[in-house]
């Protein structure tokens, strides 16, 4: 029974609860403004418009458990991307596409890993590199170029439902659950979680933290490699340096407020998920309820430092009511 | 005894850049024996313990286990092949919950896919701790719990094994008195089992208690293996020091003088209603388990705590809120437990930690008075016997007996009134322990009132003039030492009173 | 035991010699790919071209040795510069549109710094909050109009010099120098890196830890807010996307300086050799005629190459 | 700030050679190729490698040196930096496409001091010193054509909506007051109900398509007035057919749009016409003109280039001409 209460209470308390609230009361206004906002159809809007920016943040939400950062996902989403379109376009099946982005989104978070995990080199400035980088490669093999005109068979992953639902949604669903059961059932997600909450007792506790942090970033890297595939699909044209180019960004916004620490060791994947849906429901609503478009970037920025200032004062309040055992 | 040793060091030798830490090492360990290793801080005995178990590569002279030489990558394959580490530092996952630091990535917890065995893993947790005699749950994160459950975690992740060979390197220093019982029981029963313990530690109580052999570091060398059986603890400790140590609480009481603090009804949600003076000349023990409260009440003395009700009088003022640099310029001073965490900064000097509380006296307009900060320093080097190379060497080279002086020096150095101090012994080597005792005497004796917070209760008993023992958040007895012993001490430290926890 | 000083010691000199070797390598290798590398004329552009970059990397140097970091610099820098614009455009003297946009860069600070000092936000997840705010209100408070047509005096401080040596530079060389001296020899330097290393350890001294951050941010936007007087003077001009990433590069020179992202480590000198030596590389492959893509690979890699430890993990 | 005020005059150019006679003849005595240096917005797109094609082809075809390079990100100030660095280098011509027209200003004077010719192409910066601007048309012009397109496809009435590449982006602002005015002036029934803004990622003004159909049901017609915003629209609505939310060529679109880009969106009818020039045309006649007003070549009239492609000198503009892409034509063009 005590037990139960106790659960609840947690529950209640977690960022995540808090954030659930924070998107039902920002949609109730927008609903309340905008008589769209709330149509079945906006919804399904709002979920595939989230889509790729959720399945880039689950994954760069892998190495932030570890204590990493990745500045560097827009650059992969672009080579991906790029690479996705080019593939598609020499007439190979889906399926040979989406496998070639992931690996190389996989060959991306190599780069990464070994920058970090080997070279030692934190994380910030190794993925500021690697995005130059990258970036740079992606312009180099597309030759700058628009990457378009792509057959109508590869709509499907972008534009199709099932259901009623975006595919690239369903997609986004899955690999939110795949991660949230990777990081809560399986060994080397809870690995990674130790190693980023104190990576000097993982090394003495003889975990193999180089091929942690190598695991983490590669899966990352492969994550982003599929929306790569997605986002060819669903946007229909891509130009290699300016496709995700403020991605980095929004995916670090969208998972701090998901309750991720930079530190490390911290959040849940639910809360990532979550911190996506709240930063597209805000984009989608404020376009919908006609505010100034002079006004969007301020508006979200509010939003992000109140979703922020909330959280700070909850962690403050339940510090002070912390009692000791 | 005649059996063949379970482990064997052989003549092993450690360099740092710089420095010979470990020359020629040899010991043995035998079956089912507990071998106590002292040494005083630096000697070297945690870094022969993590040359053992991996953490570090040696640099000659070999490690035969089991008839066998080994040489381990790391804890994991040292744990994989039966000698098990308790680390003299935390090294918990806070973030993670009891029961996973005990079996994290451990072969049995998990499937072949990967997959955790959660059910497997806290049950197991909970069998282990209710062996230890801890009963907390253990779906709590680590960060949630005090000092006394993570050193219990480090030792359940160590007994959980079935290791063959457990290396405690200072399980007491975070446990209370009471607990170390529990633990004591658990090594006889480890022992019975026919385990191998070495245990670190500077209590010598705890060596005659549960010790079978002792060997005795100094200056990464073996001085000396002996029975304990056949020698006595004084003798053991010359060896260690060097020299003879005759008077281990050099404390003389003084008649006390005026009021120099008085603590009136402080609450808050930790501490219930606290009252109490401390005269000039006075050492003042306050004594608690954990949880009790006593660093609550401290941190509220010096302004680090917030408190609803009450006031703080010494001669310079009176304090209802405040902060700490309010509660230094009423002249109150307070060295803080953790000194990793809440007393030293790693990476600046000596100097500059000292001067940290007092940078306005140290500086003209604003610019660092470069000399004067040398000079001062180099004073309470040579006063305190602090071993530096020289005032501008960062903290965090030195040993942690020293940096704790360092801690020290910088509360003197702001000449308080009224010094607080917050366990000032821990971790500390016994030749250490006597020049901090005597430090402190004599500062009791220059006119300071010093209040003493401490879980060790010889400390508490030979020290002060008065204890304070308290009990969730309350006082429950305050005693003149000489009306002082153990028992009463635990006793008014642990029954049960009051409603609310 | 002398032994371990050295040791020690030679950390924290070793990446500054590597920049000095860095320097000097590219010094000698443009000089021989380009005869006009070392002329004067480039000498001054160079210097120019870092200033402003400059003048941001210096708080961005203290707020990081003190553990923190503040994202919003780039969005700062251009509103700030869109306020003075449209200051002068309002028809207050110079001078006193100066002094006034300095205030709205420490109102700036103020905002961000109460994130971190009261709310206890990480510097680095608030600000991108305020990042993204602040670029909003560029595009507000002028509706998204560039901000021009300043007078020509104006115009004309912005490659203003002084015995032949820009005036931003200048102004920069000597706050660069006043920072290295307020690290090393003030109260105000221990205080940086106390809080740098043990926020904790420095409150228990007694420090007001918050207050003080609170005070590097404001310092923080105020530094930002000259900055962007003097991008302003030389571009006479201010959209209101102005400044976009500067703060990549701003973060790169400090990075590359050795200052680590942590907290606690790195100097002010390291940081300002590192941004002669991104200063210097932009212009060199620019001289030399390198695609600007290959630059940031180029880039990419120098970071690596000095931010690596290529040296085995273990003891 | 429409870019058709004139206030270089087209005879300056042989006054400025004599005065700096000096590089010009160190150039003739050492038998160097003149050195143009051809700075675009920012690198790494389509439209300016085409222009990197056609630039170089002129440095080919007039014997000049050529050095094509921008910045990657659309950055102001790292683009005044690249054009002192090569001035710095030599440059005896620039051809500028200026992010900023007021922020070059300062630079340009100074190259006029230093007697290098100064060319702006694709944007122009009306107030500067430049001698000539190479474009397709003016803004202006660009902008009204746009807007009888739009109308006559909605046919003169109904909501319509903006869809840009940067909101303070000069150019872009540019062109949507230019297109404000004309509405106001012929086309008082249709009204603009919202601008959007891309930063010039696909996702975004995709995003952005989707979103402004949601919330005006009535929208009529969209307008982009940058290279990426007519197709994302083109997509957005397509998809919204396609899911039956929508019905087919309710919401007419045009805007700027490269025919390879908008190829498949116009043939199935979703767009109707789209604005283009070839920015390879740009690039070449900027460094053509750069190469008369080296060479003291008058300026006037319609010219023929050496590639054939004509351009109209109209004061101090140079104008290379919009191409209307329809169905008819698209396939005429690999651009
Ligand atoms: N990481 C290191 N780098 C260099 N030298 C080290 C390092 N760690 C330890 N040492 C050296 O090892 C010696 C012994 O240290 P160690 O920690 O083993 O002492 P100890 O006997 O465990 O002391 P204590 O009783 O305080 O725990 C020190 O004097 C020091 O010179
Ligand atoms: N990086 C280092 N370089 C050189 N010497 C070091 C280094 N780290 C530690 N030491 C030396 O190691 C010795 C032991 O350090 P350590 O931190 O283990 O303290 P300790 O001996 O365990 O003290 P205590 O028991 O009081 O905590 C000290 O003498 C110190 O000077
Ligand atoms: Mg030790
Ligand atoms: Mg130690």
């Amino acid at each position: 029974m005590e037990d139960k209460i106790k659960k609840k209470n947690k529950i209640l308390e977690s960022q995540e609860f808090m954030i659930f609230i924070f998107i039902i009361v920002v949609s109730i206004v927008f609903a309340v403004i905008s008589d769209n906002f709330s149509s079945p159809s906006n919804i399904q809007l709002i979920f595939s418009q989230v889509a790729i920016n959720g399945i880039c943040t689950i994954g760069v939400s892998m190495v932030v458990f570890l204590g990493g950062i990745d500045l560097s996902s827009g650059s992969i989403l672009s080579l991906c991307a790029a690479c996705s379109g080019m593939i598609v376009n020499s007439d190979m099946p889906l399926v040979v596409t989406i496998l070639c982005s992931v690996l190389i989104g996989m060959c991306c978070g190599l780069l990464n890993g070994f920058l970090v995990a080997r070279l030692r080199i934190p994380p910030i400035i190794a993925t500021l590199a690697s995005m130059n980088i990258i970036r740079g490669l992606a312009i180099i093999v597309t030759g700058g170029d628009w990457i378009t005109g792509f057959p109508k068979s590869f709509n499907g992953i972008g534009q199709g439902r099932v259901f009623g639902l975006p595919i690239p949604f369903l997609i986004f669903l899955a690999v939110t659950a795949l991660a949230a059961i990777l990081f809560r059932y399986v060994n080397i997600g809870r690995k990674i979680y130790a190693v980023g909450g104190n990576i000097a007792a993982a090394e003495l506790a003889g975990l193999n933290v180089v091929r942690i942090k190598l695991f983490a970033y590669i899966l990352c890297g492969a994550t982003i490699g599929l929306a790569g595939t997605i986002y060819a699909s669903m946007v229909g044209t891509i130009s290699a340096s300016t496709t995700g180019s403020s991605l980095g960004f929004q995916i670090l916004a969208a998972a701090l407020i998901g309750g991720l620490s930079i530190n490390g060791g911290k959040g849940t994947v639910l809360g990532s998920f979550l911190g996506v849906v709240l930063l597209g429901v805000i984009k989608n609503g404020l376009i919908l309820s006609k505010v100034s478009e002079y006004w969007i970037d301020a508006v979200t920025g509010s939003v992000i430092l109140i979703a922020l200032a909330i959280n700070a004062v909850q962690i403050i309040r339940r510090q002070r009511r912390i009692t000791i055992s | 005894m005649n059996e063949k040793p379970i482990l064997q060091i052989r003549q092993v030798e450690k360099r740092f850049p710089g420095n010979y830490v470990l020359r020629k090492i040899d010991l043995d360990v035998y079956p089912g024996e507990v071998l106590g290793l002292i040494g005083e801080n630096g000697a070297g005995k945690s870094t022969l313990m993590k040359i053992i178990t991996g953490v570090y590569s040696l640099d000659g002279g070999e490690i035969i286990f089991e008839g066998q030489k080994v040489s381990f990558q790391n804890t994991k394959e040292a744990l994989a092949s039966g000698i098990a580490i308790i680390h003299q530092e935390f090294n918990l996952f806070q973030n993670l919950s009891v029961a996973e630091n005990i079996f994290l990535d451990r072969d049995g917890y998990h499937d072949k896919g990967g997959r955790v065995d959660w059910k497997k893993t806290r049950q197991e947790a909970r069998r282990i701790l209710k062996e230890l005699g801890a009963e907390f749950d253990v779906d709590t994160q680590v960060s949630e719990i005090g000092v006394r459950e993570q050193q219990l975690i480090e030792i359940a992740k160590a007994i959980s094994s079935n290791a063959k060979v457990i290396i405690m390197d200072e399980p007491s220093a975070a446990l209370p008195q009471n607990e170390v019982g529990h633990l004591f029981d658990v090594i006889r029963l480890l022992k019975e089992r026919g385990c191998s313990i070495i245990y670190v530690s500077h209590r010598m109580k705890e060596i005659e208690e549960i010790c079978d052999r002792v060997a005795v570091l100094r200056n990464g060398t073996n001085v000396g293996t002996m029975q304990l059986a056949n020698t006595n603890m004084h003798e053991i400790i010359t060896l260690m020091c060097g020299r003879e140590i005759t008077d281990y609480y050099p404390h003389v009481q003084l008649e006390p003088g005026d009021v120099a603090l008085q603590v009136e009804g402080l609450t808050n949600q930790y501490v219930k209603n606290v009252s109490f003076r401390v005269h000039k000349k006075e050492i003042l023990g306050i004594y608690g388990l954990a949880g009790s409260g006593s660093v609550q009440l401290a941190e509220c003395i010096f302004g680090l705590n917030r408190f609803r009700e009450g006031k703080i009088v010494t001669v310079k003022g009176t304090a209802e809120k405040h902060t700490p640099e309010e509660a230094m310029s009423l002249g109150i001073a307070y060295v803080p437990p953790d000194r990793r965490r809440e007393g030293i900064i790693k990476e600046l000097s000596v100097e500059k930690n000292l001067i940290l509380p007092q940078l306005r006296r140290y500086s003209k307009a604003g610019f660092l008075t470069q000399k004067k900060i040398k000079s001062r320093t180099i004073e309470y080097m040579k006063q305190l016997n602090i071993l530096a190379v020289n005032s501008r060497m960062l903290l965090d080279n030195l040993s942690g007996g020293n940096q704790q002086k360092v801690v020290l020096a910088r509360w003197l150095d702001v000449q308080p009134d009224v010094l607080i101090l917050n366990e000032p012994t821990r971790g500390v080597d016994i030749g250490a322990k006597v020049e901090i005792y005597a430090l402190i005497d004599k500062l009791a004796q220059q006119g300071l009132s010093i209040v003493m917070i401490s879980s060790e209760i010889p400390e508490v008993i030979g020290m002060c003039d008065r204890v304070i023992v308290m009990n969730k958040g309350r006082i429950s007895g305050t005693f003149a030492s000489s009306e002082l012993n153990q028992e009463v001490l635990l006793n008014t430290a642990s029954v049960a009173q009051g409603k609310e926890g | 035991m002398s032994k371990w000083k050295e040791w020690k010691l030679s950390s924290s000199l070793k990446s500054i010699l590597l920049m000095l070797i860095l320097i000097l390598v590219q010094l000698i290798w443009f000089s021989i790919q380009s005869p006009y590398f070392l002329k004067i004329g480039n000498i001054v552009n160079i210097s120019r071209q870092i200033a402003e970059i400059g003048i941001i990397a210096i708080p961005t140097a203290i707020l990081i040795i003190a553990g923190s970091i503040d994202m919003s610099m780039a969005s700062t820098l251009g509103f700030c510069a869109m306020a003075f614009g449209m200051m002068m455009n309002g028809g207050i003297p110079i001078w006193a549109a100066a002094v006034l946009t300095i205030l709205v860069g420490a109102a700036i600070g103020v905002f961000n710094g109460f994130f971190v000092a009261v709310l206890n936000i990480p510097g680095i997840v608030s600000t991108i909050g305020s990042m993204v705010l602040i670029r909003g209100m560029c595009y507000i408070i002028n509706r998204g109009n560039p901000v021009n047509g300043f007078s020509e005096g104006f115009i004309k401080f912005g490659y203003a010099d002084v015995l032949g040596i820009p005036v931003s530079f200048l102004v920069m060389t000597l706050l660069f120098a006043a920072a290295a001296i307020l690290l090393q020899r003030t109260n105000f330097g221990v205080k940086v890196y106390a809080i740098g290393n043990n926020e904790v350890s420095t409150r228990f001294c007694g420090i007001k830890t918050n207050r003080f951050m609170w005070g590097l941010f404001i310092l923080n936007g105020m530094l930002i807010a000259l900055a962007s007087i003097f991008l302003l003077a030389r571009l006479g001009s201010a959209e209101a996307n102005l400044g976009q990433n500067y703060d990549l590069d701003v973060l790169a020179s400090v990075l590359i300086g050795g200052i680590s992202i942590l907290g606690g480590k790195g100097n002010i000198t390291g940081a300002f050799l590192g941004l002669l030596v991104i200063g210097i590389l932009r212009n060199g492959l620019n001289i030399i005629g390198v695609s600007v893509l290959y630059q940031s690979i180029i880039l990419g890699v120098l970071l690596i190459l000095t931010a690596a430890k290529w040296k085995k993990v273990k003891d | 700030a429409c870019g058709s005020k004139e206030t270089a005059q087209p005879a300056a150019p042989e006054t400025e050679k004599e005065q700096s006679s000096e590089t010009a003849s160190k150039d003739s005595e050492s038998g160097e190729k003149p050195l143009y240096f051809v700075n675009p917005k920012s690198i790494g797109y389509a439209y300016w490698d085409l222009a990197q094609k056609g630039a170089e082809a002129a440095g080919a075809d007039v014997g000049a040196e050529v050095v094509f390079n921008g910045t990657t990100d659309v950055n102001s100030a790292k683009q005044i930096d690249m054009i002192e660095d090569m001035m710095t280098r030599g440059a005896t011509g620039l051809v500028v496409a200026p992010n900023d027209a007021k922020a070059v200003a300062s630079v340009f004077s100074r190259a006029r001091a230093q007697g290098i010719n100064v060319i702006t192409f694709d944007s122009d910066a009306p107030d500067t010193e430049r001698q000539y601007y190479v474009g397709a048309d003016t803004d202006q012009k660009l902008a009204e054509q746009l807007i009888d397109i739009i109308a006559e496809d909605i046919g003169g009435k109904g909501e319509i909506a903006f869809m840009v590449a940067g909101l303070g982006a000069e150019n872009q602002i540019a062109k949507m007051d230019a297109a404000k005015a004309k509405l106001e002036a012929d086309y008082p029934d249709i009204e603009l109900v919202a601008t959007v803004s891309s930063n010039d990622e696909m996702q975004v003004s995709l995003t952005n398509a989707q979103n402004l159909l949601k919330t005006y049901p009535d929208l009529k017609g969209i307008v982009g007035f940058a290279g990426g915003e007519a197709p994302s629209a083109a997509e957005a609505v397509e998809q919204a057919v396609n899911a039956g939310e929508l019905e087919a060529g309710q919401v007419k679109i045009t805007g700027i749009g490269w025919p390879n880009m908008c190829r498949d969106y116009i043939k199935n009818g979703t767009i109707n016409k789209v604005l283009a020039w070839q920015s390879e045309t740009l690039g070449y006649a900027g460094v053509y003109l750069l190469d008369c007003l080296d060479k003291g070549v008058k300026i006037e009239g319609e010219m023929e280039m050496p590639n054939g492609k004509t351009i109209n000198i109209d004061g101090a503009n140079a104008f290379t001409g919009l191409i209307v892409i329809s169905k008819d034509n698209v396939d005429d063009y690999d651009f």
